[in-house]
This record gives C-alpha cells, structure tokens and sequence, in this order.
C-alpha cells in the first residue's frame, strides 16, 4: 500500500477470496509473455508530502514569475490581478471534482455555470452562440477555421499577420489535417492591409482571420475587413481579447460570424501558459456545427428550471466520424473562472477596466517613445499593449537590452524578432491595472538606460571592429 | 413521487436563478484602481468604440459569493462519493497538488518568460518528458497536447507526416467497434477514412477482419488496451505485425493505462504514438469537463515530427551578452545556478504546433508531484489496486445480480468492466438509466451508461483504485437493494431521484428548442439602468 | 410527517458515522520522512514511555477527505445564506483576507521570532493599534485578548489594577438585565460580585435603579451600546457621570460596535475600557466557534496597567553587536530596512499576560486588510446600511405579522432589533423555537432565540450590511409564509424542520447521559490491530 | 455604497420609504449631541483588492519566516509540516463561516467535529472529557487553575518553573481575579524538584501545574509528581505537547486530572503565536466543571444519530454569573485543524513521529554538545527540544551569536536569557520532521563558527579593555 491506496492485508486476502485469485498478479495473467515489462518502472521512489512540497517550491524559485519582477509582457497572455473569489471558487470540491456533467440532476452547479458563462461571452463578442469552452485561443482559431469548412465547403482561409504567431503556426498545423490551404495577409503601419486582402479575396475563399486588437496592439477596423470578406462569401472568424470588450465594439456588431479567443485575461493565472480556456462564439445558423459542449436550459419532471448538456448529437461520442469536432475534455474549470471574474468586474467595471488601460497605456507609449533610440512601430490606436522599435541593431542586441533590464527587477516585454524578421528591433510592452505610473516611470528608466548603454557598447566594439 | 411540498429541501424549493436574475443597476464588487495618469479622450475613435457596454451582472462580492457557493452545492463530487464513472478514471485528487501548482513561482510565471529566467518550470517539464517516457516504454514525449483527444490528433497528425515524409498517400485509419467517440471524430478531422474494425467473441479486436481491412491504404491502427471493455486483448502482438507489415503506425488511446503500469508499457506491445490522459492516470482535477492535459510519446522514427518548441538539457547556455561579462551579467538575472534546460523550436520537420506557448503547464506541476509522491512501487501499486478493486466489485455483483446485470465479455477484467442492463430490463422493466438515476438517492455518482455502444443497455463500471472495500460493497449493496426494489416496484426506479435538486430534466425539449444563453433585457446606449 | 424513506435525501439516509468508525488498521495517509540519523535505543525510560499508543484514526488520505468534506455539507453557512444571528454580527467574510492571511511571510512567522527580523508583522500590530484608537476614541490598544470575554477578563482586571494601585477595594460590578452572560460570568471570574441593574420602560438603564446601587464599593459597570436589545440608550452621558462620581470605571462592551461607527465612539461616550470582537465588527470568519480577537482600547489613566507586550515604535533600533559593525551585521539579517518596530515586556504596573505571544495575530492580519479595504468612508457606510438593513426588515415585519411577533421596545432599533413571539405562542401555539425550526426549511438560518432573557420567547434580528434588499425581503416573506401557514396547521412548525439532515435532537437525553467521546474498542499494548 | 454593502440608490429610496424616514442620518437621531464624534474617521481611504494585496503581501516580505531560513526556534510553537488537506478543508465555507452550532439541524457537521476531536483529546491525554476547545495553551492553563479552585475552594497553587513562561505569567495574571497565590517550584537539573515540590506541598494546595515536556524540553516523571499532590488532596495540572503524546505515557494514566495544552503542533500554522487552539481534558468527575462547549452525541426525531452542544447549564449564556467560565467564542476551526491532523497522522503517524523527533532531537543535541563552547544544559531525556549553554558570556553575547547565525540563514533558537536570569547563556534548540540531518549540520557548523567569533571578539576587546 502506497500513495493514496487503502487496501490492508486483511482487505486483500478477503477481497481475493471473493474474486476466486490465488494473487493480484493472478489477474495479470491476461498479458502476454512478450509484452511485459519484465522489471520495474525505472523511476526515483515515492516520497512523503513534505518532500515533494520542498522539491516544488525549489523549482518554483528557480522562474522569475510576475511576483519576482515589474513585468511588462504580454503578447497574448497577460498580467492581471485575479481576484481571491475566483481561488475559493474554483477549489471547492464541488466544482474542481467532478467530471463533466453527463448526470445533469447531480449536476446542475457546473450545468448553470456552462449556461451562464454562454451567456456572458455571447453578451461580450456580440454572437448569439457561446459554446462551453474550447481547449484554449490559437487552438481555437484552428477549431473555428474547420467550423468554415464544413460551412462552405471551401479550402482556402486567409490570414492577416496581425493574428497572433501562435494561432497561425496552430491553424496552419491543423489545417494540412483537413485539408485546408493557409495565406497570410501582410500589414501595413501596423494593421492588416485591406488592399492586399482584396486582392487576395476570391470565391473560392472559406474565411479570413483576423485579430482584435491585433498582436502589434493595434485596434483592426473589422468591420471594414469583414465587409470585403463577405463581399466573395468568406466567413469572417475573429480571435479577440475578451477584456478589451469593454471599450472595443462587439465582433457580432462588426460582421464577425465566428469570434474566439484566449479566456486567461478573464481571471485565469498565467501558469507558464495553460491551463486557461480558449472561448468560442458564432451566429446562429452555425449552431449545430458548434465544436463542444453545450449547456440548454430546459425543465424538469416537476416543472422545476433546469439546464442540461444539449445538441449533443453534434459531438463525438454521439456521432463520432460524423462529429462536428473531437474535442471532449475541455477547460470547464477554467470557464468557471472567466464568467465568476465577469461577474466580479461586473458591467461598470469592465468599461472602467478597459478605460484605465487605454490611458496607462497611451501614457507609456508616448514617455517611451521619448526615449533617445526608442520610437513607436506604429501609431494606431491601441488598448494594453503596443510595439516599440529599438535602435540597437539586431536581435541578439535587443536580448541583451532586456536582459539589462531584467538585472534592475523589470520585463520590458516581449522582442519581436522572435516571430517577425521584419521586426528584429522590436519590443512588444504590455500595460495591465497592475502596472502604475511609478512602474511605467521606472520602465522608461531602466529601458532608456539600457538602450544606452548597448548603444555605446556596440559602438566600442564597432571601432574595435 | 415528488416529495411532499412541505417536505422539500431547500434546494428544490427554490428556483434556479441566475447571476444575470440576481443584484440590481449600480451594484458592484470590483474597484478601479484610481487613474494615475494624465486622462486623455478620444483614445479610441468612436466607430471603434464599444456603443453599448456588455451587459456583464451587476452584483456585490457577497452576492456573487453565494451565488456560486449555492451553485456548488448543486453538483455532486469525487470528494463527496463514490464515481465509478467508466473510461474516466475518477480517483482521488490530491490536495498537494493544488497547494503547489498555485506557488506564484509556478502559477505567476509568464508563458514567454525568458527560458533563462524559466529553469524550474523547464526543469520540471524536462523531468516529465522523461518520466512519461519511462512509463510509456517509447523514447521521446511531446507535452503539448491539451487533453486526450487533441494528443488522438496530435498523433494522427504525426503520422500522416511520417507517410508524406517518405512520399506515401494514405486514406485510411482503423478503429475498433469499441472505440471512444473521439477516436473516429479525430480520424476526421485529420483528414482520413475511418473503417471500423469487428470485435471477436471475446470483445478484443477480430483479426480476420483486421487482416481483411488492412493494406497500404491504411495509415493507422487506433488502439485502446485494455480496451473500454475493460479487456486487456491478447493478440495485441499479432495485430502489431499485422499493421506494422504494411508500413501503417500502431496509436495507443491511454485512456485506460490506470491498468497496467508497472505490467506493460505501450512500446513493449509495439505502439508508435500514446496518448496520456494526465487528469485520468495522473488525477489531474476533473474540473467538471477538464481541464486536462495530453501529451504524447512515440517511437525515434516519429520523433523528428514532434510539435515544437521540444524542452531541451543543452550544456551550457551561450551567454547572450559576450565581451567576456559575467554569466549574471550576460544572461540577466538568474536564480538557482546557471541555466541548462531551454525550449527548441528549430525542428525543420516538425508538424508545427497544436496550441500556444508550451502546454498545461499547471497540469504538468501537478502530475510531476504526483509521480514524485508516488514513485516506481506507487505506480505499480495503482494499477494493482484498480484491477483488483475492479475484479472485486464484478465478482460480488456477478453473486448478487448476475443474472439481471450479466458481464458483457469474458470472466475477469482489468480496470474497469461492461455489465449489460438487457436481462433487467426485460425481466424488471427498468432500463440502466433508472439504475444509474436511482443511484443517485444512494448518494452515489453512476457509472458510464450506453458506452461502450457494442454493449446493449451498457453499464461501464471503473471503481479506481484509491476507493476503499467498505465503498466498494456499498456500491453493491446499493445496486442489489435497486434491483431488488425493483422487483416489488420498478415504478420507484422509474421515477427516481427524488432527494436531488432537480429530477429528470427534459433533455428532448431542450434541443429541438435550443435556449442556450439568457436573454438579456435591452439596455440604454449609455449603459445606465 | 418525516420525508417518505424512498423520497429522502442522501443526507438523510445515511447513519452518522465518525472518523474512528471508519478506515481499517493499518490504513494510512502520512508517511514519515525517512530516518537520516544513527538509530539508538531506549532514548525515553520505559516508565515514561507510552505503553498503548493512542488509538487515532487510521484511514487513507481519500477516505479523510471524503470524510470532512460529508461532515462540511451538514452545516449551514454564511456563504450559502441569510444569518442573522442576533448579536453576532455575520456579515460576509472576504476571501481577500483568507488570502494575505496564509501568506508565508505571516502564516510561517515565528512568535517568538527576533522583532528586528518581524518588521513587518509588528508594523501591521502597530498600525491595527492606530486605527482601532481612532474607531474606539481611546488613545491606547491591546491586541492581546482572544475574544470578547478575554477583552471583558481584561478589562475587569484593569479596573482592579487601577483600583488597587490608588489603595483601593472595591467589590460589586455593575451589569444590566439586557447584558450579555459574558459579562456577568467575567465579573464572578475577575472576583466580583455582580450586581444587576433594572431596565426602563424604554429598554435602556433605568437611571434610578443606577443611582441607588452605585456606590464607592462599585468597580466598575459594563454596558452594550446599543444593548442587547438594539437600543442605543440616550442616557449615556448621565451614566457616566453617576458610574465616575464614584470613580468606578465605564466599560463598554464592543460587540455591538457595528451599529455606531462614524457616528459615535465609545471614548467619546466617556468609557474608559472598550473591547472589540474582531470577529463580528471586523469580519473574522466565525469559524463554527471562532477563532476570534477581542483587542481593548483603553484611556490614559488605564493605559499603565495594560498587558505586556506592547508593540511600540521607537527613533532606532542600538545595534546588539557593538564594536561599530554594520547595522546588518549587528542586527543579523534584515529585510526592507533598518527596524522601528519592538515589542515593550518593561511595563512594571501591567496586569501581566492573558495568554501566550502576542494575540491572535492571523486576525489582526485579516482586520488589517478590512480596514484598509473599507477606509473611513468604508466603516461609517457599514454602520450606516446595517442600521438601514435592521430598521427595514423592522418595519416590513411589523406591517406583516405586527401582531403576532411585536418589538419589544420602542419605534425603531440600531444594528438589530429584538420581537417577542409570546402573542404568537398564545395565539398559534407555536413558539419562537417552532418558528426558528421552520425557518431552517426555508434555507436560512434563524435569528438568536431565547435572548436577551429579558423579552419573552425572545427573536433577535440582525441582517447586518452586506445583505441584499431582496434577502431582506425573502426573509420577511419567509416569516410571513410560516405564521401563515401555521395559522393554518401549526403542527408543520411544531415538527419542522423537514428538509435537514437530521431533525430535532434530543437535548435533554443528551445532558442526562452524557456522551462526549467515542468510546475505542480496547488494543493490544503493541498497539497492532 | 463602497466594501461589501450593496444598497443602490433606488434601494435606499424604498427602503427610507418603507422605514418611514427621511434619511439614513435620521435613523440616529437617538445618539445625544454630546457624544457624537462630529467629524470623519480619521483613517486613511479604502483601497482596491489589488492594493491591500500588495500593501500586505509588502508587509509579509518584511518578515523572516520558517519558509526564509533554516530554524529551530521552538519554546511553545513548532515549525511542523501542516498537510494540504487541513488548508483546503478549513477553508471550505461550511467549516469556515457558520458560528457555534446553536441550530444543531444545520450544525450537524460542525458538532461531529467537536465530538471527534474530543474522543481524539480523551485518547491522546488518557482523560475520559475533553471540550471543543479554549482559547491557546497558557491561558488554558489558568482556566485550569479556576477549576481546581471551583472544585475545592483551595486558593494557592504550586507551578514548576519547568512550566512555559508565558504560562506562568498568565496563571499569575487570572489567579488575582480569582484570589489565588502562586508559589513556584524550582527546577533540579532540568526537572521540577521533587523535594522542592514536598516541601512546598500542604493541605492549602489547589493545585500544582507541571508541563511535559517541560520548556527547557526534559520529560518529567509525572507519575511522582502527581502522587506527592495527591497526598495533599491537591489537582494536578498538566500542561502537554499532545504532538509527543504518541511517545510518551498519557498524562491520565499518571495521575494528572486536569491535562491542557497548547494545539497549535496539531495541524495549525504559527501564524506568530496565533489563532491556534488550547485543548482542556479532565477526569470524569469534573465534567460538569469545564468550561466552553462540550458536544454530545444524542437522537432525532426520526431516531437518527446526531449531536449537540450538551451540559450547557455550566456556561455563561446559561448560568451567567454562576457560570463555570466566561469563556463564548474560543476556537473551533483551529480544533478541526486539530482533528484532521490527528487524523492524517493516525494510529501509526504519531508514534513514527515522536520516534523520529527523538532520534533526530538526540543526534542534534549530542552534535551541538561536541561544539567548543557549547555544552547541553541538563542531561535528562528529551523528545524534540533541549537547552544548551553557549560559553560566550552574558545575554547580549547570546544575542549577537544568533544574529551571526541569522545573516547565515539559520535560526538557532531561543535565547533563555529572555525568561530565566539563571540561564542567561542558554539557548534552547527545537527539531521536528522538516529539519533534516543537513540541516542539522549545517546548523552545527554555522554556531560553532558564531561562538568562536563571539569568543574571539570579546577576548580581544577585553583585551583592550
Ligand atoms: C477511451 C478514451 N479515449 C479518449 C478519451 C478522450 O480524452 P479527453 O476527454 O481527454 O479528450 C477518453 C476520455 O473521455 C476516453 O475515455
Ligand atoms: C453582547 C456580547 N457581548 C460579549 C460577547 C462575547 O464575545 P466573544 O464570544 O467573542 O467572547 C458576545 C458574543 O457572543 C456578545 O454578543
């Protein structure tokens, strides 16, 4: 007996007697000769709570988390302060234990939960349709580029290079899958260029994806985008930050038939990455081609108010082959989160959110783009994040710029050289509530500092050179 | 049935209201730190603006507290009972692992973070890449997958990758009658023909009929041992050389690995690609629909098309900063020592990615733990207990209701086991269903009913192994004292629950009507009322 | 009319079983680190060594679990409805304060750690001090009691100190009818004798009945502020002139301090002694029965005999390492600056210690974060809208069942108010307990009953402020629906509740033959089996 | 509206209306002029969730705690591991915010706990009534003290000075309420002096309070102790660490009638000094002696097994002024911690711990012992604490010892100079399962090192001298 077994010798002996086996291994019998292991598993031994609580705390010291540091990064997951409800909720047994609610009368708790959140995130993206949760964004974007092509029937989808570089490398992954062609849009001062997906629209065109504001910051004008996209017929699918929403006009106002999304900004932590929720929202007529669960309301045998999983006939382990998608676990906890931090934000706070971002953010924009070798990549309006160019050379410059900062306690953000050679001296900043003023001032600091400083070190080593 | 009005509990007293029913205009919980910048307007042309704000509820901490507490309280939960739910692997879920995935080292750590200033977190990836490497018996293992049926997809994706590679077409893939939904649904997705494959008399795969199926047209055998029977099939070696023999790749639904570790690794019976279910094997919470985590491992000739990035053990780190400054001074700051674990994405022949950033990570923090706590003998430990529990439960329900609820295939099982409700609803008149909802009055989660779908009347029963005896036989009891009842009065089973919240929801209604979000009352462009 | 067997819930089903009747010898959930020592024997003398160890519980981590969360759900709680338990302030409990609570740098602080390295700690004391001066109109704070009667321990100890230190005797201490039984029950304890003062015909002090006991044999007369009865009595000022013409000393009892804040303190009332009880006021989850705090402010002419230790602020720290080493070196390892805060053991004129360390310091923590949160504006609003909740639920009762349960003094009430349900017992023939018993299948918890003594088949409501007005009104309706219905029949209150786990308990069975623990089935010396 | 409340602006309208009042103020109206406060609070404004988050979460960082440093400070708290089921269950909303169970039907949970941490407390003490719990360990102590004096009316009281200072302090504090002298017994090599404790003893005697271990950490020989009481007819009083009680012979079976101890080792946090729990058994015939809540086990209606608050004729809220305690709000949720730990530890854990404690408190005690200049205090057998005297000096050379030992990164203890004038060189060293055999070492090399610069330092300056 290990871990969290219970069996006593006494149980054992009984519980063999019952089942009529000389031993447990008895029951192994079934296993091939050939395929056996013949050894142990080759792993370290178990060992007690305290220790296994010692070891993760050694590993937890050794990142540089958002508690460690002033960090200004964001490029698609961000920084916010998750209110303590959301930690109390989320770990009750009640809702962290059980699995999805295929007993709907034991499981009314998660079924309303499904409900409700369906109903914040149509209210947000402005789509009438809100499955439960899909695994996460860029997968969704994926999921939402197949929702097109069982729509139409079409096998090319255009994509602006305002989409984030991870949703691109997803979509472009699972689409070979379903046989779906991919080609980018280029931008032009920091939007998606509307002349050059003109010229790239065609008929034969299953849907173009945009960003909402896109990767750079930028706010997209979407419903010009859309326009032209279903002007030859293309779906127009969306993947927007939720928490912008506030301040930003609703997808479904704008032409979008399908919006999805990272859920993390809705009160999920950062967790390295995951787990979050990916949302994911159409119009009506999409409805029965929805990936995932869906939760319905409905009646019960004493004419009570209920909710129940619905449209199942959608899914995998109804239809299987024929299925819409083949997602079954998914993010329900972590939904659970996004719609108890919509509610805590609540309908004032979410416009009061989004205003103070817009302003935190317009006023670091200007202080660093004010710095000596510092200036804006563009100048479209942006909510919480913006892109910045550096004039220090190439990227391996740009690290050693942020590794300056990160020795003075701050992230200055993300260098976009990593995913776009078009901005090897970029640098993504991203502003949440948690970030002051005195945090933006020390930034501007630090970072003008810094860009100096690798200035005139290369400008020894040039003469050096 | 219905309980007497004045008998009610609470709970079914009172109506189901929702939190967008509950507060009032002007209520709140949130405050807005106070804008500590010269304001600006105008920020946002106003053809970009949002014309009317979101109509999100309006209530107060404390409402909203108790709203979501009481909603709570209107599920049932694997703390609170037993969940012998089949194929999902209902066990115990470890606190520890909750305290520690939440250290804000772990849970505040940005997914972009400099892989410098990420060494625990790579670290600890790296440990379990190697770890459900061991366990998997295959070589190389691929986090990134978000849950079982995306790491189904992942492999599948990986093997048509593999065939291109080498210049081959393939159309098909193989699935057992016996399969999970998922399994056929990914074969879609990515793009192939599903062709299901018979089960032979002993409910493992038929190989006649997977010989007669099998040619260059297929790229793929997907494969689920011990299968959702709860039978371990025999011949796993045979259909290896079978599919193997025409170049196909052999995939390994995990699912069901609860029941063999420490016996018999999927490398050792010959698979290219697994799938784990981290919050099935590795108690990752169910969170009432994930979620979860999938990761993948496979074979070296599978390797070289694994998503990227990959984490890495290099050496030494090339310090970014040269001109001899230090290591801190070169690689910024750094705790713990000098980094060695760092995320590869330069994999030319990578199928790319599946997700962003690097996975679950805090799913992966709470399966390290897991495996740390419970070592080489605990593994084994767990898959002995879930056969023996399983074999436990089937031998005493075979004594007290065999003949009502007989074993769909063979004697003994391995985790888990099908039972067939068809004698009991012939001869009692009550189906599975009104079992599984009179359960609910025992205080007990049913078990996976009409799955798998080759069973009629199927009740999937997988006990796991952290249950105690004593639950296990009040499980039986409970079944014994249903079917019982049910002889004097199937009328009772019929019509049960009766102490839940609710009782049999219309689910027909419920999707030809479909009402699938609350409908909001209209709102004034500003936002007030 | 108990719920049908078929038709009652899990919870009701199911026999109460405890921790020891559960698990199976040599069922486990620790596991011990492993010896890293040489072993050596007999290190305690067999005489003193434990013959029979103790029979705990042996059980798995699971079955602990599962055993706790059951137990949990057959508790009512302020997170899933209405409490308004007179006299106990349950107002919400923000999980904000769970949270900065359990942070290491305080969960894992060492009382009795250096106070140059718990700086931080100590700042947080000396700021609550600060603020609870400032609520209590009293210039000097000690954090020390455990609750309120430890606060009124305190204070009669206090008012005996100062006593004696002017050479004086005293023997009697005043107390009202309406006091509260830990006010009496302190006065025996600190060794007094209590004399008990009438009420008037408002509900307050009756100033004669005062004047006549008070004399130089009086110590001291402790008064609630509103009462009991949720009067705040206008005569206050008289009081204390009368209680002080003596020189005996006013202590205020602060349990009911929420009704006043921004308003009206007790120094400024002229007491000389306040307690608070952190745990109402300050929002201190009550815990089932606490933890609690109940810091005492006191006036200059007390502050000599106050508790020791106090925390105190001082210009700097002399550095214990002479020899002119550095601050840090002196004072050892240091974080966030040089040391202000100490901890003052040198009071030659203290009372002395009323328990052990510091206090309660994991309330201070969660009081701290209340107040912080609240601010100025904050605390006064809480008055305000508690006193607002109390006087609406007042006069939507009194339209509604006026007649049957009347308040028992004056118009309107502060914070809280007190009904008598004695034309309800003559009329309906059901009691105040029935109605409490009825309220209980209405999923809310009941007002205080039976108290103050006072009142005849005392009710006393409080709601407190961070309930809705749609609470406010379900409540009302809800005590509207059941004199109704036992208009009707009142044997359905009489045999309420119906919908709990168990209903109406035999208490007096339960005082004649006292069962208080579990009597263990005897072991064997080795403790095995 | 600003916290928690909720009245908006129409609410405030009807309810005024309802009330019949013109406004909020109106409704204090009653509070005469002269003691109105007539200005605002003078508190500075409230802040966000994220600000009082940050504001104490900087005030945390200003503390050294167990989690900073290797420490093996003790003297009446422990740093032991506290498992994760204790946090996850206590902060359960069913356990943490309902008050004492004064409506059994919805108390059910609540009142079993009491129920099984008393049948724990009876078994861990050997004494057949345990309550629900005092407030903490030493002033359970004096509440001890008042029981003897209720049950014969004695009013002088012997305390071995073996017993936790703060527990004398606080006996001497409450004893002057209640009229009783207290009279200390010295201590020989480490234990309380049987001949000093003859001498002292007459007929007067209340009651005499031991601990065990006692604070310089020797096992007592209760068994002697309390047969010398008992020839006088006087109570004896002990005062445990229930967490050696595993290892050591109950305190019921040598003769104590009243065992009290401080619960905080049971699964509580240190939270510096703070909530935790006192515990209070006695023999049967006190029963109706005790103070706080006591649950019993009874019958429902329908027969069913249930439990209530019971013998509450002894309490204040019954008996008032004849009461047997003052005691109403103690500390029920830091005694479920208790029970739960008791529980996870279990039958076997408790042993195995007090078996491990002994043998590492051995090794660190006979290590430290080899140190020049270090020597053990007493030689009498110890479970998991004992004294030490450091040859440096007076008190301030002890204290300059441990701040070298801090800025090393260990806590070496507690310096007894603080309690004891006769041990102003003492210093007292605690173990429990999170310090290893390293850190015992390491904990040996960085005192020895501290003593012989502390003996150094000062020979050279007396040199100067
Ligand atoms: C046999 C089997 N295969 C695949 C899956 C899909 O795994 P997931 O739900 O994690 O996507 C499941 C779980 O539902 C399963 O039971
Ligand atoms: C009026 C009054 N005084 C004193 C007390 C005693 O306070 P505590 O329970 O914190 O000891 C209470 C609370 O029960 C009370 O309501």
């Amino acid at each position: 007996m290990a871990g969290y077994t219970s069996v006593t010798a006494e149980d054992l002996a009984h519980m063999l007697e019952v089942i009529g086996a000389g031993s447990i291994e008895e029951l192994f019998d079934v296993i091939p000769a050939g395929v056996r292991l013949g050894r142990e598993i080759d792993l370290p031994a178990g060992e007690p709570e305290q220790a296994v609580y010692a070891e993760l705390r050694r590993l937890a010291a050794r990142n540089v988390s958002a508690e460690d540091e002033i960090t200004f990064l964001g490029a698609g997951m961000y920084d916010h302060y998750v209110p303590s409800i959301i930690d109390m909720l989320m770990s009750r047994s009640e809702f962290l234990t059980p699995y999805t609610p295929y007993q709907p009368e034991v499981s009314q708790g998660g079924l309303q939960v499904m409900f409700e959140y369906q109903t914040a995130i149509s209210e947000l993206t402005g789509l009438p349709v809100s499955n439960a949760s899909v695994y996460e964004g860029p997968s969704a974007v994926g999921a939402a580029a197949y929702l097109a092509k069982l729509a139409n029937q079409r096998r090319r989808v255009l994509v602006s290079r305002g989409v984030h570089p991870h949703s691109r490398a997803t979509l472009a992954t699972l689409a070979i899958g379903y046989g779906t062609a991919i080609d980018e849009i280029s931008l032009d001062d920091g939007v998606t260029d509307l002349a050059a997906l003109h010229a790239a629209l065609a008929d034969d065109v299953s849907a173009i994806v945009i960003q909402q504001p896109n990767f750079l910051g930028a706010i997209e004008d979407v419903q010009a985008l859309a326009a032209a996209a279903h002007e030859h017929g293309a779906l127009v699918i969306c993947s927007a930050d939720p928490l912008t929403l506030g301040v930003l006009e609703a997808p479904g106002n704008q032409g979008v038939d399908v919006c999805v999304g990272e859920g993390q900004t809705l009160g999920n932590r950062l967790d390295f990455g995951g787990p979050s929720f990916g949302f994911f929202a159409a119009t009506q007529k999409h409805i029965r081609a929805m990936p995932g669960r869906i939760a319905g309301e409905t009646t019960d045998a004493d004419g009570r108010r209920g909710f129940v999983l619905t449209l199942q006939t959608r899914e995998q382990h109804i239809r299987r082959e024929k299925a819409t998608s083949n997602i079954c676990t998914s993010q329900a906890l972590n939904a659970l989160g996004g719609v108890v931090y919509l509610s805590w934000l609540g309908r004032q706070g979410i416009v009061e959110l989004g205003e103070l971002m817009l302003q935190r953010t317009h006023y670091a924009r200007e202080t660093l783009d004010a710095l000596d070798g510092v200036c804006k990549l563009h100048d479209r309006p942006v909510v919480r994040e913006f892109g910045l160019r550096l004039d220090v050379g190439d990227r391996a410059a740009v690290t050693r710029v942020l590794d300056r900062c990160a020795q003075a306690g701050i992230n200055a953000g993300f260098a976009l050289g990593h995913e776009y050679e078009e901005y090897a001296d970029g640098l993504l900043v991203a502003i949440t509530e948690l970030r002051s003023r005195a945090d933006i001032d020390r930034l501007a600091e630090v970072l003008g500092a810094a860009v100096a400083a690798e200035q005139s070190a290369s400008t020894v080593s040039g003469a050096a050179a | 049935m219905s309980p007497a009005p004045e008998t009610q509990t609470p709970q079914q007293r009172e109506r189901a209201t929702t939190i967008f029913e509950k507060g009032a205009p002007g209520r709140r919980a949130f405050r807005a730190p106070p804008l500590d910048v010269p304001p600006v307007d105008g920020l946002v042309p106003s053809a970009l603006r949002r014309a009317v704000p979101p109509r999100l509820p309006e209530a107060s901490e404390p409402e909203i507290v108790r709203h979501y507490v009481n909603l709570s309280k209107r599920n049932f939960d694997l703390d609170s009972g037993f969940y012998p739910l089949g194929s999902c692997t209902m066990k115990h879920n470890p606190r520890l692992h909750e305290r520690v995935a939440a250290l804000p080292g772990h849970a505040r750590l940005h997914p972009l973070q400099d892989p410098r200033r990420a060494q625990g977190a790579l670290e600890l990836m790296f440990n379990l890449q190697e770890a459900l490497a061991e366990i998997a018996g295959l070589p190389h293992v691929s986090l990134q997958p978000s849950a079982g049926s995306h790491g189904e997809l992942a492999g599948v994706l990986l093997t048509r990758a593999y065939h291109a590679d080498r210049g081959e077409e393939r159309t098909k893939v193989l699935t057992p009658d016996s399969a999970h939904g998922t399994n056929p649904a990914t074969v879609t997705m990515a793009g192939y023909e599903v062709v299901k494959v018979k089960l032979d008399a002993a409910g493992g795969v038929d190989l006649d009929d997977l010989r007669a199926k099998t040619d260059e047209s297929v790229a793929c055998l997907m494969l689920t041992n011990p299968s959702t029977l709860g039978i371990f099939d025999p011949n796993v070696e045979e259909m290896a050389r079978i599919v193997h023999g025409v170049g196909a790749t052999l995939y390994y639904d995990g699912a069901n690995l609860n029941a063999v570790m420490g016996y018999s690794r999927p490398g050792d019976m010959g698979f290219d690609i697994v799938h784990f279910n981290l919050h099935k094997t590795f108690t990752q919470p169910h969170g009432g629909g994930g979620p979860g985590a999938g990761p993948i491992a496979v074979s070296d000739r599978i390797e070289p098309y694994l998503p990227r990035p990959q984490v890495v053990r290099k050496a030494a780190w090339a310090p970014t900063g040269e001109r001899g400054s230090s290591d801190e001074a070169a690689n910024g700051r750094l705790v713990g020592g000098p980094p060695t674990f760092d995320l590869d994405d330069d994999r030319p022949k990578s199928i790319g990615k599946l997700r962003g950033f690097q996975g679950n990570y805090g799913v992966f923090v709470r399966t390290y733990a897991y495996i740390r706590s419970l070592g080489a003998e605990g593994l084994k430990d767990v898959s002995e207990v879930a056969v023996l529990n399983a074999n436990y439960v089937l031998a005493r329900l075979k004594a007290e209701v065999g003949d009502m609820l007989p074993l769909a295939f063979g004697e003994r099982c391995m985790h888990e086991f099908v039972l067939s409700g068809a004698p009991m609803k012939k001869q009692l008149g009550i189906r599975t269903l009104d079992l599984a909802k009179r359960l609910l009055d025992h205080g007990m989660h049913p078990p996976t009913v009409y799955f798998p779908l080759v069973v009629e009347e199927a009740l999937l029963v997988e006990p796991t192994e952290t249950e105690t005896r004593e639950t296990l036989d009040a499980f039986v009891d409970a079944i014994a004292a249903i079917v019982q009842e049910a002889a004097e009065d199937p009328e009772i089973a019929r019509n049960a629950p009766y102490g839940t919240p609710v009782r049999r929801l219309d689910e027909a209604g419920a999707a030809k009507r479909p009402r699938v979000r609350q409908v909001l009352t209209p709102a004034a462009p500003d936002g007030a009322g």
